[in-house]
C-alpha cells in the first residue's frame, strides 16, 4: 500500500479523496493555490503544499508545481481527482516516469477514450453499440453530407478530442450543414487544439444513462450499475440517480455484462464510466470517462462500495475481491450538485459564506467544502456541495430530499438549492419521466 | 435604480439606524433576500461569526511545511523575496561552494540570491532590486512553496 | 411608508426593548421575512452571528400561532397578564354572554378576567393586582401557548 | 394515515421523528418549554405551541399541557420519542381516552414490560432465557438470603418498577445481603414510589447485547438484528454497534426466532426493544424498552428500514408488508452519544454554540439539534449529538468512524468527543473485547 498519497485537486473532491485516505490510514498531501489557502481541503490536511497563484493554470494545472510538490513530501501516488489533469495522458505518464503511482487508469487508456473517435471504434469492435455515425474524422465536407443524408437529419457534429458535452453542434438539415461543419472545427480547433470532428445521428429525448466500473490490475472487472444524469443544463449534469427510473434490472444487467467484457478484453484497470444515450429501448455509447466522477457517490450509496477506497486498493496491486455477483443494488438514490448560482439566472455567486449547516438524519449524506466563513472564489468550478439521498424506494428518497434541502443553510451566497426543491416537487420528476433536454424546458417554464 | 445586486439606500438606512440606536448589528431578512449591517462597538472585539473547523480538533495533526509565525512577519515584509515556485532551495552553487549571497550583504539588482531546484532543473533566482539582505529565511536543501519567502531585502 | 425593504419603525421599536430588556439580541420572524437586531453590551463579548438554519429555504412552512410583533410588545410589557397553561380562551362565562372585563375598565385585584379551557376544565384566570385593563390581547375561542400575552393591566 | 403528529419530546429525538413526519407528508407540531424557544425542533417544526417553563414536570411531563396543544392544534397522534412519556401508560391512556392515537405499544403492553418482574414472567413463559433469579418480588430478608445461597454470590437487587440501570444494588456476599436489600428497597420507593425488589444472579463480564423489534397489528413480527451497548458508563450507554462484534450470524437468528415469536404470541405491536446479558455464549433476558430507543439508527443503518416511519405506519394500522426473510444486515455501523459533558470528567457543559461543524461525506450520520448559536441548556439530557458510522466491516466502520469524529467541530461547549476518539483508537475496542465494565475501566485508566 501507498505510503503516502498527494491529491492534485481541491474543493470536495480533494476532501473526499483525502477522507479515503485517513480511513486507509494513508497520510495525505494537499495541494492548493493561493487564493485555497484556507480551504477546507487545506485546513483538515495531513500535510498541504501551496502550488501557484489563482489561475489554475499556474497551480491546479501546474505539472511540475504538483510532480515537485510530490517529491519534496515524500508521496509515493498522485489522485488526480476529477477535472484537471485527471484525464490528462501526459501527466499520468510524467507521473509514473517520476516513480510514483497513478491512481486511474494507464496512459494508454486515458488517451484511447480521450480520442472520441477511437474510444467509438474500440467499443465497437467489443460488441457495445454505437450510436448510428462515422467512426472516423470527417474532414470533408462531401462526406459529411453523405453519411448526414444516411444517417438522416438532424445530425450531432462532435470534435474528436472534445468530451462531456463541450463543443458540439446539431444540424437540422442538409442547409445546415456546411455551416456548421465549419463552425464545429473552428471550435474544436481553439478549444483542443485539433480540428477533428465526426458525426453522430441526433437522437431527440434520449436520456443519459452512464454505467460505472471498476477493475483491478488482475483483470477481474465489474460493474456497480447504472446512473441515470439526464437531467443537464448546456450538458452539464445538475442531478444524477441510481438507478434509472426508465431502466428494469434486466436491461442493466445485460448492459452491465457487455460491458464489463469489453472493458476486460482491452485491459482496462481501475475506475470509468461508460456514457450512453438511451431511447426507445435503445442503449448507444457515447463516450468513456476514465477517472472518478462528480456523481460517483449515488453509486456507492445503492452499492455500499467506497469507490475512491477501491481506486487506491487497485492502484496498489490489489485485487478487488469480489465479483459480479457479490454486488447488491440497494434502494435508490439521488443526488443534486448544488452550484454557487443563482438559482433562476444561473449567474455565479462566489463570496463569503456567512453561516452553513448541512442537513442531517437518515439516509443523508453531504460532500462539502464549505464552512462558517469559508470563501467562494471566482476562479474555480461552481461546485460547492453535493447532497445526497437514499432511500428504500424512489418515491422516498425524494421525498427525503426535499426535507433535506428545507433543512439545507448556505447563507452569504447563492446556490441551486430552490431549483432542486422545485425539481423535487415537480409532477413530470416523480414520474421519472425526463429526457436530457427537461431541464431546460423546466428552467424555462415550458416543461 | 442602481442595478447593483442590493439596495444601496437600504443599507445606508439600516447603517444609519445602527448609530441612531446603538445597535451593534441589524439583520433583515425577507423573500428576496437578507440585509446584515454590523458595526464594532468602540474598543469592542470583532464581530467574527466563522470559526474554523478543524480548531475544534486537536487530533487532526498538524500541517507539515508549517508557516512558523516568523515566516508569518516576513511574508508581510515589503522587501520579501517569495517562492516563485514549488521546490527545494540551494543557497550555493554546489555542495560546500560558498553561497551566492550573505545576511547583511548589499545587493545589486539582477543578483542570483539562489537555486531553486523543481523537477531537475535548477532556477535561478534574482534579486528583484538593488538593496541590503536582511534577512535569509531558508536553509538549503528544505524545500518551499509558492509564495513562501526566502530572503529580506531592504 | 419608506418604500425601503424594511420598517425602519420595527427596528426602533427592537431596539427600545433591546435596551428596556436588556437583552443583546432580539429576532423576529414571521411568514414576510425576519428582523434581528443585536446590542453589544458595553465592553462585552463578540457576538457571534447566529443565522437560523430555516431562513435559507423559504420552502419551509411558516410556524403556526405566530406572534405578531404586537405580542411580541406585549409580553415585554411589566403589565401583561400571560398565560399559565395551554389551552382555548373565553372571554365570556358563556356563549353569547357578557365579557368579564373589558379594555378600558378598572380592575380589582382577584377579579376573573378570562378562562381558559384545558382538557375539559375551564381555569378562572384572576387579575394578580388592581388596575386598570390596558389592552385584551386575544379573542374568545382561540387557542393560546404557555406564557402568551392574553391582557395588559396597568 | 394521520392527519397530524404531534412530537412529544424535544432535542434530536423530536428532530428525528419531525423528519419521518416531513417524509411522510404529514404535518407535525412541535411543543415546547420556554427554554427551549429557538430550539432546532421548533423553528424547523411546521407548527409549535409553548407548553410550560424549563422543568421537564412542567412542560415535557406536563400531559395536561401536551393533550391541550394537540387539542388546540388538531392533531390526531402524539409520538412520544424517548424518555419523558414514551413509556407512561397513563400517559398512552389518556391519549387514547381523548381519541387521539399513541404511536407506541398499547398501554396494556406499556404497563407489563414496566413491571420488571412481570417482564420478566412473562417472557420466561414464553420460551426466552431469563437471568437466573427470582420472578417474583422479595420483600422478607429470609426469603431472599434463601434465594441468594442458591443462585451463589454475588447477588444483584434490582427495583421491580426500574429499569435502564436505575436503583441497583450489588450483594458481594451474605454479610452485605441485608443492609443492600434494605438500601435497595428504600431507593426504589423513593425512584418509583414502589419498594417491590427482585433478585438475579450477578454476572461478572456480560455483554449488554439487545434485539430491536417491530411489530404491526396484524400480528407480524419481524427483528433488524442485535446491538451490542456494553460500552455504559454508570449504567448509561455510550456507544453502541451493529452487529456485536462477539455474536455469530447463527446466534443472532436463532435469539431472533424466538424474541419474534415470544412477541407475536403476546399480542405486542409497534417497536420494542428486548434487552440481554450475553455471558459464555449465553442470553439472559433482562428488561424490554416498549419505545424507540436512542441508538435505534445503527440497526436502520444496517436493515435500510427506517424505524420511526415504520412505528408512525404501524400506528396507523398498516402492515408491516415485509417478513424476517426480506431483511438484510449490511455492513457494520456504530453510534456515539455524543454528549456536552467534559470528556474526563463527565462534569455537564451547557452554554452557548459558538461554531457546529458536522462531519460529512460517505458512510457518516449524524442526528443532532445542535446549530451555530443555538444554546444548550442545563435543564435536560445532556446527549447533544449522534454521530453514527457505517462501513463494509466494523474495521473500516472504526476508521470511519474516527476520521468524522477529527472533522467533527462543536465550538462553546465540552462535548465527549475526544473520548470517543480515544476509544476508536483502543486497541480493546478494535478487538471487539469488551464487556459492560470496559468502559469503566477505559475511563479509569485501568483497562
Amino acid at each position: 500500500m501507498f505510503q503516502k498519497i498527494l491529491i492534485a485537486n481541491r474543493g470536495e473532491i480533494a476532501l473526499r479523496v483525502q477522507r479515503a485516505c485517513r480511513e486507509l490510514g494513508i497520510p495525505s498531501v494537499a495541494v492548493h493555490s493561493t487564493a485555497d489557502a484556507a480551504a477546507m481541503h487545506v485546513r483538515l490536511a495531513d500535510e498541504s503544499v501551496c502550488i501557484g497563484p489563482p489561475p489554475a493554470r499556474e497551480s491546479y494545472l501546474n505539472t511540475v508545481a504538483i510532480l515537485s510538490a510530490a517529491t519534496i513530501t515524500g508521496a509515493d501516488a498522485i489522485h488526480p481527482g476529477y477535472g484537471f489533469l485527471s484525464e490528462n495522458a501526459e501527466f499520468a505518464e510524467m507521473v509514473e516516469a517520476h516513480g510514483l503511482t497513478f491512481i486511474g487508469p494507464t496512459p494508454a487508456h486515458i488517451r484511447m477514450m480521450g480520442d472520441k473517435i477511437e474510444a467509438k471504434r474500440v467499443m465497437q469492435a467489443h460488441g457495445v453499440p454505437l450510436v448510428p455515425g462515422s467512426t472516423e474524422a470527417i474532414m470533408e465536407f462531401a462526406k459529411a453530407q453523405r453519411l448526414a443524408s444516411e444517417l438522416g437529419y438532424p445530425v450531432l457534429i462532435k470534435a474528436a478530442a472534445g468530451g462531456g458535452g463541450r463543443g458540439m453542434q446539431v444540424a437540422h438539415d442538409a442547409d445546415e450543414l456546411e455551416e456548421r461543419l465549419t463552425l464545429a472545427r473552428a471550435e474544436a480547433l481553439a478549444g483542443f487544439g485539433n480540428d477533428a470532428v465526426y458525426l453522430e445521428k441526433y437522437l431527440d429525448r434520449p436520456r443519459h444513462i452512464e454505467l460505472q466500473v471498476l477493475a483491478d490490475e488482475a483483470g477481474h472487472v465489474v460493474h456497480l450499475g447504472e446512473r441515470d444524469c439526464s437531467l443537464q443544463r448546456r450538458h452539464q449534469k445538475l442531478l444524477e440517480e441510481a438507478g434509472s427510473p426508465a431502466l428494469t434490472p434486466t436491461e442493466r444487467d445485460a448492459l452491465g455484462a457487455r460491458v464489463t467484457a469489453a472493458l476486460a478484453s482491452i485491459g482496462y484497470r481501475n475506475a470509468g464510466t461508460l456514457e450512453f444515450l438511451y431511447q426507445d429501448g435503445e442503449f448507444a455509447f457515447i463516450e468513456m470517462n476514465t477517472r472518478l466522477q462528480v456523481e460517483h457517490p449515488v453509486s456507492e450509496t445503492i452499492t455500499g462500495i467506497d469507490i475512491v477506497r477501491e481506486q487506491i486498493r487497485i492502484a496498489a496491486g490489489e485485487a478487488l475481491g469480489y465479483g459480479q455477483d457479490d454486488i447488491r443494488f440497494t434502494g435508490h438514490a439521488i443526488e443534486c450538485r448544488v452550484n454557487a448560482e443563482n438559482p433562476v439566472t444561473f449567474a455565479p455567486s462566489p463570496g463569503r459564506v456567512a453561516a452553513y449547516h448541512p442537513p442531517g438524519g437518515l439516509g443523508v449524506r453531504v460532500d462539502s467544502a464549505l464552512y462558517a466563513g469559508s470563501v467562494v472564489t471566482p476562479y474555480y468550478d461552481s461546485l460547492v456541495a453535493k447532497l445526497i439521498v437514499h432511500a428504500s424506494t424512489r418515491a422516498e428518497a425524494i421525498s427525503r430530499l426535499a426535507r433535506a434541502i428545507d433543512e439545507f443553510a448556505v447563507i452569504g451566497i447563492e446556490t441551486t438549492l430552490p431549483l432542486f426543491r422545485r425539481i423535487a416537487d415537480s409532477a413530470d420528476f416523480r414520474a421519472g419521466s425526463y429526457n436530457v433536454h427537461w431541464l431546460e424546458r423546466f428552467v424555462a417554464g415550458t416543461a | 435604480m442602481s442595478g447593483l445586486p442590493f439596495d444601496p439606500e437600504a443599507i445606508r438606512a439600516l447603517a444609519a439606524l445602527l448609530k441612531e440606536t446603538g445597535l451593534t448589528e441589524i439583520e433583515v431578512a425577507q423573500k428576496e433576500g437578507s440585509i446584515r449591517v454590523a458595526r464594532q462597538p468602540p474598543g469592542g472585539a470583532p464581530i467574527v461569526a466563522a470559526v474554523p473547523p478543524a480548531a475544534a480538533t486537536s487530533a487532526a495533526a498538524p500541517p507539515s511545511l508549517p508557516t512558523a509565525p516568523e515566516a508569518e512577519d516576513a511574508a508581510a515584509h515589503p522587501g520579501a523575496i517569495k517562492s516563485p515556485m514549488v521546490g527545494v532551495v540551494y543557497l550555493a552553487p554546489e555542495p560546500g561552494a560558498a553561497p551566492f549571497v550573505m545576511a547583511g550583504q548589499e545587493i545589486e539588482a539582477g543578483q542570483t540570491l539562489l537555486l531553486i531546484e523543481a523537477m531537475k532543473t535548477f532556477n535561478q533566482i534574482k534579486a528583484p532590486k538593488a538593496g541590503r539582505l536582511a534577512r535569509v529565511l531558508v536553509q538549503s536543501g528544505t524545500p518551499v512553496e509558492y509564495g513562501e519567502p526566502l530572503m529580506i531585502l531592504e
